[in-house]
This record gives structure tokens, C-alpha cells and sequence, in this order.
């Protein structure tokens, strides 16, 4: 019963991320690329740094950058909380 | 050979890999069967990004994957059990 | 200095994270520390309220030459990542400043037996940061970013208490819930990026049309957003995240829940708001959604034994009120006779309920875990007669139960008054569900009262004495604010809450970054 | 106890592994890579020190390796960059890019041999996301050795 | 035949031979057959990325492959430190 | 002249790998996979590096282009690090095999019999 | 300042409201105070009267959280049954709750209904 | 000590990769410089794992014989070792075995070195290493009546050369 | 190879691989497993979001020692920055995941998830 009802959701779900899949523009092509277009021009002027994806990480958006060394600090901790010792707090 | 042929012809390749070797880690029923598929599909997967023209990213999968991810799901196999539940 | 504000919103907070690290064993120093810093952000939050309140939409482009230069020059799009502070923003980075201040406080005490305070402190500061980048940034990339990080920090906190395996179990379930939400909503990004070639919210609300790839990410958006702040029947993570967690977490991690609210308000409103047709459409699923939300969640908790089990419940029920408010609202968004007549009253009951909520369920689950510091278990069957050993606790209780319940003159009262009359005028079954889910509110909190603190005094809580200082003002914080709220609705509404649904409604506004092209 | 072969193979490769860990620290602006590629390149090879060795080593071997300070620094120094930004500019602002500072040259434009001393903040960047990503992943992978139980692990 | 023609056919029979490989991979009888055959997979791969970066004439990519060439015998030696104790290896 | 030299090669390289990766499927057992796997797939790798450096060699000599250097010596370095790494991880990993119990197939003589008191 | 919260059919004063409290509070006083002040602390009066029975202990008073709402759960069995088998706490279960109601969901917004 | 070999191993490593990036000597200043300070910083980390002696190390006449022990005799062994298992492939003409040599090395870089070498060349490879420098190889086409070689017999001129080199 | 539906091949795997991941969350009892579907879904979203930036015979973003031809052609850096990023996150969330399953592990002695729900109700 249960399988069934979640083979159908798990089935009906896929459906539609293969329509997404499918109806997406063609592989190769991408339309609107300004600011990409803009990333490349202008990487080596703005950033002097000859990597795109480089100047792109850490300058055009670092903020993310900032978040994803903040994702790995937060899992780091997290870890280590996780296993740590029980500090004779045992129940 | 022109380079649009060979290139879609490597997609097929990395494609038949990458599900295959996901495929093998969900029905491997030991574990470390499993993780040794799972690093399979990280390879598969950086040489697809390596062939995307993504290098930045394929190292990046590539260090992650090829030691660490298969390091830390041993270490943690080691402190558990590799034997999947029978169903 | 005014116009750095929204950075150093983020970059305090996470200078007091990355140094907690660094207290190794002095856990005194780390929580004060800690308290210091939330403080601080207190006070930035109201700074940044005041200058948005009278300025209006401020926003903050990372580095650039100047806070405001959205565009280059040339370029009719933007490419860097800003910040984007309208009202809505300022309201719930207010109760995500405040509450983890509460927290931090009620920390102080609660978990002073425990080790490994300074990774806690730092994770609690690290939730901060999530939800404050969630709740101000104005780019659909770096919201995944800081759901990851919310995520991420208030799963390892779940599974604080280490020596429990019920911490672990509900530690894992909610990262999985929450890792798997945020990958549809990385999916949903790469599929709008894919359409448009922008991450920029507001450019991409601007470009958005109406084929069917666009539908598919709205639903993904959604349904994750959805699950994430607990929308039944998506709502299973909600009762064991809660019920694990120190209570001193609980505060923070509330308002992480209300952050994933507010992304779905700002994907259907902002995001989505030019696509004309179907708005009502997605108002309805919100609509129905609460009702749902708010029935399933209240008869739930009538059964259950487990006292912060109980209030997590009842934190899933009371969120159904903001999807059925805000769910009117949206229903009519694009008819502006009606919006006028009740559509934006229904919002601002939805919104006012957020802070409402997050303010006395707080307080209740603080009280819970006040509760918990003192007798050991959280099973309402081995308590009893403990309102004379703790008066305050049991005050506060009073206090918040009142609240949440809707009696008049606590704040639940205001909201839901709100929520009652104009649903009432979309359509008078949604109001029926939303009346008995109160009376059943009011029903179980009398049972948590009459076998907590009430009946005779218990021979194995003899010596049990009222919890330690920094608790009770933290406690009492709360209640006072329960009772200011209640006593003058309209300083908060006027204030916070009639600008911020007034920025959720004028997204025209938005999209043209405050005006700035 | 590990083999003759694992232990004088490790001896050689670790450190060539660490060099070239921060060799793609050090070009991330120039060549694929950067500070989070580079951390992991790091870290895995103080993954290899610690699968060559049994568990006394290893703990000698990372008992004075301040690694949780090591980790704050980066994150620390990352954030101290981006505040450089706020003196005029907004935060995470390129500041030292074209000033003559050090890693601040210009780049020519166009298509290049590469020139390391380049960058501006990217490179400070890139070294504290290093430092911060190689102490991050070597913890966790040290933490999950430390606690295996003595019986479970042996070579 | 150019010699970006050849190398091209040269990486695609590569792939084809790890594809062999991955077949030992995926029915192996036990572990160590499959870590073999992960080895000599990352072995060739790495062979086929240098190829790739010479048909493209990118210099800097090949770095992707002196990352696996470097990191893929960390993995065999965890997988082999595992095995030790373990006697799993009939599994 | 260089298409015939670098055909060669490639030729040499392509046919070990293949022979790599048809003899990890014949053999019978473990150990015999490892004879293949190793030698095959690193000698087969050290022609296909050993064409890649001969062609940028050629390419490097009309105009000295920096890049054909940077791209012979990392596909160089490529191939030292396999013959440095590969022997330990198939040391490491027919040890592991040995000492997990498998016993190699149809053995004349096994001189780990009972050597690490199973 | 205005204590007046205009709702769209009316409006709540919450000080209007405290002064009706504060009135009817006093009305009750007075009823109350004009009863009969017979009953004295500390002496027998206190005890409860159980038909002679000794009083029992007061773990056996107190009333346990269970028990409370016992007939309303009684009477809302079948409801109760359905909605605690939909409770697994089975983690795959969450995930497969999101698959059905992201399919609805989509499938809704895409125009399907 | 130590500290002068780490750093030196890794001055080299890190020249062999940027070599080409400019006009000194193939390297740039900026390179040079990066150079020496990262080999400086990784060379004090790893002076306790990296615990060669620096003559025994950096001795010139290894390096020259280790290239040229790598270029010819090596180079032949693994070819033919190839051209063996190839046959072996075809054929599948396999007699396997486990055989211990105790070819009496007696340091641990010459006996790594013949292990590798061992595993590289014709039809064996090194299973196991003891204290005593013995080594177990498997061996692909044990000869009849060889179940007991010599070093000589099982890998040629291979613990020579190791000798030569690491000794 | 154009015009047919394999001009999408990537988007095609990556919704295939995205059902694997899901299967592999939705139906299989082992914890670990979990994990690796997790992991599974990460892969696929980031292969995703690369492929929604080539440029049909395009270079990589980097102008240290590129072709001469590869300066007006190169693929789109966004979508690898945004992977990048994306992919550390998987790291991060793998690491704590298998952490809790340890600790779990610990309490309950088992790694089937029918087992571990003491939370429910």
C-alpha cells in the first residue's frame, strides 16, 4: 500500500522534471547570456585575474563565496559537535 | 572526425557510465560496493564536466571525490556496519 | 555608514560565529560573547528598520563602487549580487535578531551543563546569519546559499544533545528534508536561469512569462518553501526538530521555519506576481493549504503526551493561519476593489501572525524547556503541581497560552481577528476551520496547564526551584512582549506591518530596484 | 602496523601532494583551480598521512596542528578582506586589483602566458579559503578516524 | 588524418575500454575486483583527459588529470585499510 | 611523417588499455586482474603521454608557443605520478585481498598460507 | 497613539475591552463578597470528604495528561486512526509526502484542473 | 636536517610544475619567489614525515642512475611484462603462485623501489613485505620446479639495479 | 545529431539521474544508502546547472595560455561558479549526514530506517 501510493507520487513527480527536462531550450545555445557576456569581457580589466570562473567566484559574486566558506565552517562545526564526547552527561 | 560528432559521441559514453554506475550504487547491497560505485559516478561525473569545459569544477569533484567523499564514507562505514538491511 | 547597514547585518554576526570557535573551553566568556553580539544585532536591525521604514527600499550591491549602483554603466542588467531590503525584509530580520537574542540569552543558563558550548554558540550565530541573508538578499542564488546555511546550522543543533540517539534521529531527518528542498530549489534556480541568464530576483520577475518550464519551477519553488516551513502534509520534520532541539535553539529556529515562509510569499508575490492569470490560482493552493495546515496540526497536538511535542504541533497549526491570511491576500492580488475591502487586511493578519507566533510560541517552548531544566522529562503524564515551585515559569505559561489562543487582550487575539474577518469574506468555511482550530488551541493548553502546574504538589518535585535568572528574563522578555502587542496592535501594525504587506503588494516597486532604474 | 612500501611511498608523496595542493591554491587566478580545489587536494593528502599510519601516529602526528584555529583564521581573513571594501567601496569590493599592492599588477588583456603577481583580492582570497577549506576537511576526516574503536582498525 | 583526428579516435576507444572496465566494476565477485577495476578506470580516464587537453589546446585544463593521477590511490588505500580486518572480501 | 609516428603510438597505448581492460575481464581471480589492470593501463598511459609530448613538441618547434611546454611537461608529470602511485595502490590492495581471506585461484604454491595466522 | 485596530466589518479596542473586564471584574467581587464566609483555613474543613474513605495519595489525584480529553478522542477514533497511520516517522516517507504534493502541485499550477 | 631535504623535495616539485612561465630559466621572478616560500612553509610541516638524510637523498649519482635505470632497464622490463600479459590475456595460459625472495636489501627505499619495480615488471607483483625485507609475489606463470626462486630467477636484473641505486 | 530529442541527452540524464537519487531516498531501508542518494541528487543538479552553460564548441573561461581562436568563444562562467559552490555544500551536507548516522548507529544499533522512528506519533 504504501509502496504503491509512493512508487505513483515518486512516478507522477518525474513525469515533470522529465517535461522540464525535455521542454528546456536546446543543449548548447543559451539565449540570454549579458551578463555572462559582461563576466568575460570585462574579468580581466575588473579583476585582473585571467580565470573567469575565478574572478567570478570570488569578486562578481563573492558573497556567495562568503556563504559556501560559511556552509563548510557550519558543517565543520557541526561534525565535531555531532561527535563529540558525551561529557559524562550519559541518560 | 569532426569535433561535434566525437563530442556527442562522449556524451553517450559519460551518460551509459553515469547511470550505470548509479544504478550499481543503489543495488550493490554491500556498502563498500556501493561507495566504490559511488566514486565511479563522481569520476563519471567530473569527466562530464571536463568535457562541458568546466575545469574549475571538475577539479573541484575530482579532489572531493576522489579522496575525501570515499574516505569519510569508509571512516563512517568502519564505525557502523556494511551490510545493507535485507529487505 | 548608514548605507553599509545590510552588509554588516551579515558580516557581525558572522565575525561573532568564526571567533566562538576560538573560546575553546571558556564557556562563560563564549555565551556572553554571544549575547554581545546578538545584541548588537538588535540594534542594527532597528537602525536598518528605521532607515528602510522612512526611505524605502534600500538596496546594497556587493562589490561595487558604490552601495547603489545596481547597473553598470551600459547594461540593462544587473550582474552583481545586492541586497534588496523592502519592508517585508526589515519585519522578519527583526524577529530573527531579536529571537536568536532571546535564545542566546535563555542559552546562558539552559545549557551550561552541556560541552561543546562554543560550537553551539556559533552555530546559533550561524542560523542568524542564514536567516537574515534569507530574508534580505535579492538574489535567487544566494537565497539557496543561506537556506543551505539555515539548514545546515539548525540540523546540527537539533542533534546537539549527542548522548540522545532521538537528537541524532531527528537531527538527520530534518537535514534530509531540508537538503532535498534546497536542491529543488537549486534545480528551480538553474531552470529560471536556464530561461533568463540572470539570478537577480527582480530582473527575472520583470522577464518572467508564462510557459510551461516557468509553471515547473514554480511548483518545485513552492513545494520546497512549502515543506520547509511546514505546511501539512509536509509538516513530519517539524514536531521531532523542535521536541529534539535545547530549548534555548527554539526561538531562532522558528524564525528559520518563517524565513522559508517568507521565501514562499516572495516567490508568489514578487517573483511571480506579473503573471497575471494564475495568481489566483496559487492563492487558493495557499488558501487551502492553511486550512489544512491549521486543522490536521491542532488535533495532533490534542493527542500528544510529549510537552514541546505538543507546542510543535501547535506551531504547525498557527502557521496555517499565515498561509490562509496571506493566501487571501494573494487570491486577490490582481482585483483592487477587493484588495482594498479585505485582500490586504488578510495580509497583514498573516504577517502580523508571523511576529505574533514567533513571539509567544517561543515563550511557550521556552517554558517547556524551562520545564524540562527542572524535572528532567518532558512527558506531561509525570508532571504535576508545579506552580508554586516556579510562579514566574508558570506566568509566562499563562501568558503565552492565552496568547496563542486567542484571547483578548494577548497579541494572538489581534492577528486572528484579522484573519477571521476577511476570510470570512472570501469564503466562510475557511473561517469555520479557522474559529474550531482556536477553541482546540485554547482546549489542549488547558490540559498542559492543568497537569504542569496545577493539581497538588508532587513528593519527587520537592526540591525543585525556579529556574536561573537569565532564564526568567528571557521568559519574562517575551510576556511583556505578548502583552504590549496585544495591548497596542496598531504600534506594530502601522510601524512594521502595514509597510511590509504594503511591499509584498506594490512589487512594482521591487522589481525596478526601489526606483533606482 | 603498515607496509614498508605504504610508509617510504607516503614519505615521498605526501609532500609532493602538498605542494601541488598549494600550487592550485596559489594559480587560482590564472589556472583552473583555487582555494576551495586546492584545500581539497591539501586535505587529501593529509588524508593519505592519515590512512598510512595506525592511531598513536596519527595523533602524534596532528596533536600540535592547531586546525579548528587554522580554520577560524581563513574564515576570519575572508571576512577581513571583504571589510577592506567598506573604506569607500561596498564590501567584498576588489581593492587592491590594479594598485601596484602586492598580487595588485594589472593584467594585459587578452590571451596571456599568465602572470602570478596578479589578482588583487582574489589571491588573498584564495589563500584564506584554502587555509580554511584544507583545515575544515581534515578535521572531519580526522575526527571520524579518532573515533573508531581500537579493535576496528588495523592494517 | 590530423592528429586532432586521431587523438579524438584514440580518447573515444579510452572511454570505450573503461567502459569495458566499469563492466568489472559493476559485476566484479568481490571487492577488491571492483577497487582493481576503479584503479585502472581512474588510470585510463586520466590518460583520456591529457588527450582531450591536447585536442582543445588548452594548456591549463590537464591539470584535471594530474589531480586524479595524484588522489586516486588515496581512495585504494582507504578501501584496502578497510579490507584488512574485515573479511568481507568473499562478499 | 608525424601523423604515421604519433598513429603509432597511439596505437601502442590504445591497444594496452584495451588489453587492460580485456584482461581484468578474463582473468580468473583477484590477483591475476591486478597483473593487468597495473601494468597494462600504466604502460599504455605512458605512450598515449609519450604521443601527447612528441606532438607538442613538434607543435613548440616553429614558434616557441609557452603553452606547448606547459602542455608537455603537466602530461609528463601525469605520468610519473601513475608510476609512483599505481604499484603501492596494487600493493596495498592484493594485500588487503590476502589478508581478507581470498586465496588465489588454482595456486601451485602459496607461500601466505598461514602467514597471517587466520 | 490610537488604541483602535479598524478591522473591515468593525473594529477592536483592546482598552475599551480592559475597562469592561476591570467592570465586570468588580461585579463578580461583589457577588462574591456578599456569600457566605463560612469557610476557614486549617482546620478540618479543608480536608475533602470521601464517603469515609481515607484520602488518597496525590500522585493518585493528580489528573494525568492522558486521561484529559479521553471521551473527545474516544469519539474521533476512526479520524485519530487514520491521521496516526499517516505518522510513520519513517524519514522516506517525508520525501515522498513532498514527491506527491510537488506532483499535484505542479500539475494544478500547470493548468491541469 | 630533515628540513633542508623536504624543503628541497619540495622546491623541485613545485618548479616542475610552473616550468615554462616565464623568461628566467623557464620560470618568472614571481613564480621563483612563490616558490621557495611555499617550499619553505610545506618543508617545515613535513619535516618530520619526510625523514630522509640529505646526502643519502639528494645524492647526484641516485638521480642520474635512477634516470637511467628508469629510461632503459625498467622501461624494457615493463615492456616485455606488457608483451607477457598480453599473451597471457590471449592465451589464458596461467599457472599462478605465491613465492617469497629474499633478494637482502636492506633499506627501506631500495626495497620500496624493488617492490614497485617488482609490480611493474614481468608477471609478478609484491604482495606483502616483512621486517626481514622478504618479499611475497605472486606470479603469473610459476615455472615447473621454480617453486622456490632465486631473486635472479623471479625478476632478472632488477634487485641489482635497486641495490645500485637505493643502497 | 540535431533535431532529434538528443539534443537535450544532458537535461535527459540529469532527470534520470534525479529519479535514481529519488528512488534511492523513497525506497531503500539502509541509512547509508540514503546518504548516497542525497549525493546522487547533488551530482545531478550540479551537472545540470554546467550544462545549462556550454556554448557549442565553446573554451574554457580562462585566458592563461588559451588558443587564439578561444577568445571570443567560451562557455558560460556563471553556471560553474554556481557549481562550485554547490558542490561544497554537497561535501558539507554528506559530512554531517554520515556524522548523525554514526552517532545513530550508536543509539540504536541498527541502520535500518523502519527502525529508526522512536519520533513519531
Amino acid at each position: 500500500m504504501r509502496r504503491a501510493l509512493g512508487l505513483f507520487a515518486f512516478l507522477s513527480f518525474i513525469i515533470f522534471l522529465l517535461a522540464a527536462a525535455i521542454s528546456l531550450r536546446p543543449f548548447g545555445e543559451p539565449p540570454h547570456a549579458e551578463m555572462d557576456t559582461y563576466f568575460i569581457e570585462h574579468a580581466q580589466e575588473e579583476a585582473s585575474a585571467n580565470n573567469v570562473v575565478t574572478s567570478v567566484v570570488f569578486d562578481y559574486r563573492g558573497f556567495d563565496t562568503l556563504g559556501e566558506a560559511t556552509v563548510l565552517f557550519t558543517a565543520v562545526s557541526g561534525v565535531l559537535m555531532a561527535l563529540r564526547h558525551y561529557g559524562g552527561k550519559e541518560k | 572526425m569532426n569535433f561535434e560528432n566525437f563530442f556527442w559521441i562522449l556524451q553517450i559514453l559519460i551518460a551509459i557510465a553515469l547511470i550505470g554506475s548509479s544504478i550499481a550504487a543503489i543495488r550493490f547491497k554491500n556498502l563498500i560496493a556501493a561507495v566504490i560505485a559511488m566514486a565511479v559516478f563522481s569520476l563519471a561525473l567530473s569527466v562530464e564536466f571536463y568535457v562541458l569545459q568546466a575545469p574549475d569544477v571538475a577539479i573541484a569533484e575530482a579532489g572531493v571525490g576522489a579522496g575525501l567523499t570515499t574516505a569519510m564514507y569508509l571512516l563512517a562505514i568502519k564505525n557502523t556496519t556494511d551490510e545493507e538491511v535485507i529487505e | 555608514m548608514m548605507e553599509h547597514l545590510p552588509a554588516l547585518m551579515i558580516a557581525v554576526p558572522l565575525f561573532g560565529a568564526f571567533t566562538a570557535p576560538l573560546f575553546k573551553k571558556h564557556y562563560r566568556e563564549v555565551s556572553i560573547w554571544t549575547i554581545i553580539i546578538t545584541g548588537i544585532t538588535v540594534v542594527l536591525s532597528l537602525l536598518l528598520a528605521k532607515e528602510v521604514v522612512t526611505g524605502g527600499i534600500m538596496v546594497y550591491v556587493f562589490g561595487a563602487d558604490k552601495p547603489t549602483l545596481v547597473l553598470p554603466s551600459g547594461y540593462s542588467v544587473p550582474i552583481r549580487i545586492m541586497f534588496e531590503v523592502d519592508a517585508m525584509s526589515v519585519f522578519m530580520a527583526i524577529s530573527a535578531t531579536l529571537m536568536s537574542f532571546i535564545g542566546a540569552l535563555y542559552s546562558y543558563s539552559h545549557v551550561e551543563r552541556e560541552t561543546g558550548l562554543e560550537k553551539y554558540y556559533a552555530l546559533l550565530m550561524l542560523l542568524e546569519v542564514g536567516i537574515l541573508g534569507m530574508v534580505l538578499t535579492g538574489d535567487l542564488f544566494n537565497l539557496f546559499v543561506f537556506l543551505e546555511i539555515a539548514g545546515i546550522a539548525g540540523s546540527a543543533l537539533v542533534g546537539f544533545r549527542n548522548y540522545r540517539g532521538e537528537a541524532s534521529e531527528a537531527g538527520i531527518k530534518y537535514l534530509m528534508v531540508s537538503s532535498v528542498a534546497s536542491l529543488m530549489v537549486l534545480f528551480a534556480v538553474g531552470i529560471l536561469y536556464g530561461q533568463y541568464g540572470n539570478l537577480n530576483l527582480a530582473y527575472i520577475a520583470k522577464n518572467v512569462s508564462f510557459n510551461m518550464v516557468d509553471m515547473i519551477a514554480l511548483g518545485l519553488l513552492f513545494t520546497s518553501f512549502a515543506m520547509k516551513c511546514g505546511a501539512v502534509p509536509m509538516h513530519y520534520w517539524v514536531p521531532d526538530a523542535y521536541t529534539e532541539v535545547p530549548a534555548g535553539i527554539n526561538p531562532p529556529l522558528l524564525v528559520a521555519t518563517y524565513a522559508s515562509l517568507y521565501a514562499l510569499f516572495r516567490v508568489s508575490f514578487t517573483l511571480f506576481a506579473n503573471v497575471v492569470i494564475d495568481l489566483a490560482r496559487v492563492g487558493w493552493i495557499m488558501s487551502i493549504l492553511g486550512v489544512l495546515t491549521m486543522f490536521i496540526g491542532v488535533t495532533m497536538a490534542l493527542v500528544q503526551k510529549d510537552v514541546k511535542r505538543l507546542m510543535s504541533y501547535h506551531a504547525i497549526s498557527q502557521t496555517g493561519y499565515m498561509l490562509l491570511g496571506v493566501g487571501v491576500g494573494l487570491t486577490v492580488l490582481h482585483d483592487p476593489s477587493k484588495l482594498a475591502e479585505f485582500g490586504r487586511d488578510a495580509m497583514a493578519g498573516g504577517v502580523f501572525h508571523i511576529i505574533n507566533h514567533i513571539i509567544y510560541k517561543s515563550l511557550l517552548l521556552m517554558t517547556a524547556g524551562a520545564l524540562f531544566y527542572v524535572t528532567g522529562t518532558r512527558n506531561l503524564n509525570e508532571m504535576g503541581g508545579l506552580a508554586r515551585k516556579m510562579p514566574i515559569t508558570a506566568i509566562s505559561f499563562m501568558v503565552g497560552a492565552a496568547a496563542i489562543s486567542g484571547l483578548p487582550p494577548f497579541n494572538g487575539f489581534a492577528s486572528k481577528l484579522l484573519i477571521y474577518e476577511t476570510s470570512y469574506r472570501l469564503n466562510p468555511l475557511l473561517t469555520v476551520f479557522a474559529m474550531v482550530t482556536s477553541v482546540l488551541t485554547l482546549a489542549s493548553f488547558v490540559k498542559v496547564f492543568a497537569s504542569a502546574f496545577l493539581g497538588p504538589p508532587l513528593e519527587k518535585f520537592e526540591n525543585t526551584r525556579e529556574v536561573p535568572k537569565p532564564m526568567i528574563i528571557a521568559m519574562v522578555i517575551l510576556a511583556a512582549l505578548c502583552i504590549l502587542f496585544g495591548l497596542f496592535p496598531n504600534l506594530v501594525l502601522d510601524k512594521l506591518v502595514y509597510p511590509a504587506v504594503d511591499a509584498l503588494i506594490n512589487f512594482a516597486q521591487y522589481h525596478s530596484w526601489g526606483g533606482l532604474a | 602496523m603498515t607496509t614498508t612500501i605504504i610508509r617510504t611511498t607516503t614519505k615521498i608523496l605526501a609532500p609532493l601532494i602538498l605542494v601541488f595542493g598549494s600550487y592550485i591554491i596559489l594559480h587560482g587566478h590564472l589556472t583552473p583551480g583555487g582555494g576551495f580545489q586546492g584545500g581539497a587536494v591539501f586535505a587529501s593528502g593529509l588524508a593519505l598521512l592519515i590512512v598510512a599510519n595506525n592511531k598513536e601516529k596519527v595523533k602524534e602526528l596532528f596533536d600540535k596542528v592547531p586546525l579548528s584555529q587554522l580554520e577560524s583564521l581563513g574564515a576570519l581573513g575572508f571576512l577581513g578582506i571583504g571589510a577592506l571594501g567598506l573604506m569607500g567601496y561596498t564590501f567584498l569590493k576588489n581593492v587592491i586589483a590594479n594598485s601596484d599592492f602586492l598580487f595588485g599588477a594589472p593584467t594585459p588583456k587578452g590571451i596571456n602566458p599568465g602572470y602570478l603577481n596578479t589578482g588583487g583580492t582574489l589571491s588573498y582570497l584564495n589563500i584564506f579559503v584554502g587555509t580554511k577549506v584544507l583545515a575544515g576537511l581534515t578535521s572531519i576526516v580526522l575526527i571520524f578516524f579518532l573515533i573508531l574503536r581500537r579493535e576496528r582498525d588495523e592494517w | 588524418m590530423t592528429p586532432e583526428s586521431l587523438f579524438m579516435g584514440a580518447m573515444i576507444l579510452l572511454f570505450l575500454s573503461a567502459t569495458l572496465t566499469m563492466m568489472r566494476m559493476l559485476i566484479g565477485p568481490t571487492i577488491p575486483d571492483r577497487v582493481v577495476a576503479l584503479d585502472a578506470l581512474t588510470t585510463t580516464t586520466a590518460g583520456a583527459m591529457v588527450l582531450y587537453g591536447v585536442i582543445t589546446e588548452q594548456a591549463v585544463i590537464i591539470d584535471v588529470a594530474l589531480v586524479y593521477a595524484v588522489l586516486s590511490y588515496i581512495a585504494t588505500l582507504y578501501i584496502a585499510r578497510y579490507l584488512v580486518k574485515k573479511r568481507v572480501g568473499l562478499a | 611523417m608525424i601523423e604515421a609516428l604519433l598513429a603509432i603510438l597511439l596505437a601502442i597505448g590504445v591497444g594496452f588499455n584495451l588489453l587492460a581492460s580485456i584482461g581484468i575481464l578474463r582473468f580468473p581471480d583477484v590477483y591475476t586482474r591486478i597483473h593487468a589492470s597495473t601494468k597494462c593501463t600504466t604502460f599504455g598511459t605512458i605512450f598515449i603521454v609519450l604521443a601527447t609530448v612528441v606532438y607538442s613538441i613538434y607543435r613548440w618547434l616553429p614558434n616557441h608557443d609557452a603553452r606547448w611546454i606547459t602542455i608537455g611537461i603537466h602530461s609528463a608529470l601525469v605520468v610519473i605520478f601513475l608510476v609512483l602511485t599505481n604499484p603501492v595502490g596494487a600493493h596495498a590492495i592484493g594485500r588487503a585481498a590476502r589478508k581478507s581471506g581470498i586465496r588465489p585461484y588454482g595456486a601451485v604454491i602459496d607461500e601466505l598460507e598461514g602467514y597471517y595466522e587466520l | 497613539m490610537s488604541f483602535t485596530l479598524t478591522t473591515p466589518s468593525g473594529f477592536w479596542n483592546p482598552l475599551l475591552w480592559l475597562i469592561f473586564l476591570v467592570l465586570f471584574g468588580i461585579i463578580a467581587y461583589l457577588i462574591y463578597s456578599r456569600g457566605n464566609p463560612s469557610y476557614k483555613k486549617n482546620t478540618e474543613q479543608i480536608k475533602p470528604y470521601l464517603s469515609g474513605n481515607p484520602e488518597p495519595t496525590k500522585e493518585k489525584v493528580q489528573v494525568k495528561a492522558g486521561d484529559i480529553y479521553w471521551g473527545f478522542i474516544e469519539a474521533l477514533k476512526e479520524y485519530y486512526k487514520v491521521l496516526q497511520a499517516i505518522h510513520t516517522g519513517d524519514m522516506r516517507d517525508y520525501i515522498l509526502w513532498y514527491l506527491g504534493i510537488g506532483a499535484i502541485i505542479t500539475f494544478i499550477l500547470i493548468g491541469g484542473v | 636536517m630533515s628540513l633542508t631535504t623536504s624543503f628541497l623535495w619540495s622546491l623541485i616539485v613545485y618548479l616542475i610544475l610552473t616550468a615554462g612561465s616565464g623568461s628566467v630559466l623557464l620560470w618568472s621572478p614571481a613564480e621563483l619567489v612563490a616558490g621557495i616560500v611555499i617550499a619553505a612553509l610545506i618543508g617545515y610541516a613535513t619535516r618530520n614525515i619526510m625523514d630522509e638524510r640529505l646526502d643519502y637523498f639528494f645524492n647526484p649519482k641516485r638521480w642520474v642512475l635512477f634516470l637511467i635505470y628508469a629510461v632503459g632497464p625498467f622501461f624494457y622490463a615493463m615492456a616485455k611484462a606488457n608483451l607477457d600479459v598480453a599473451y597471457r590475456v590471449i592465451t589464458g595460459k596461467i599457472r599462478p603462485g605465491i613465492v617469497k625472495i629474499s633478494p637482502g636489501l636492506t633499506r627501506d627505499e631500495s626495497r620500496t623501489l624493488l617492490a614497485n619495480s617488482i609490480t611493474l615488471t614481468p608477471g609478478t607483483f609484491t604482495l606483502e613485505i616483512d621486517d626481514e625485507g622478504n618479499l611475497y609475489v605472486h606470479w603469473i606463470n610459476v615455472p615447473p620446479g621454480k617453486e622456490k626462486p632465486t631473486p635472479e630467477e623471479l625478476c632478472g636484473y632488477l634487485p641489482k639495479w635497486a641495490r645500485r641505486i637505493a643502497e | 545529431m540535431n533535431g532529434s530529442i538528443f539534443v537535450n541527452l544532458p537535461f535527459i540524464v540529469v532527470a534520470v539521474l534525479l529519479a535514481l537519487g529519488f528512488y534511492t531516498i523513497g525506497f531503500k531501508r539502509n541509512l547509508i544508502k540514503v546518504v548516497i542518494g542525497v549525493e546522487i541528487l547533488e551530482g545531478a543538479v550540479n551537472m545540470f546547472i554546467v550544462a545549462l552553460g556550454y556554448v557549442k564548441g565553446g573554451y574554457a573561461p580562462i585566458y592563461t595560455q588559451a588558443p587564439p581562436e578561444a577568445a571570443g568563444k567560451m562557455v558560460l562562467p556563471t553556471p560553474q561558479a554556481l557549481t562550485l559552490t554547490s558542490i561544497v555544500i554537497g561535501v558539507a551536507v554528506s559530512a554531517l549526514m554520515l556524522a548523525f548516522a554514526v552517532n545513530i548507529y550508536k543509539h540504536y544499533g541498527t541502520l535500518d530506517v523502519t527502525k529508526i522512528r522512536r519520533l513519531r506519533g
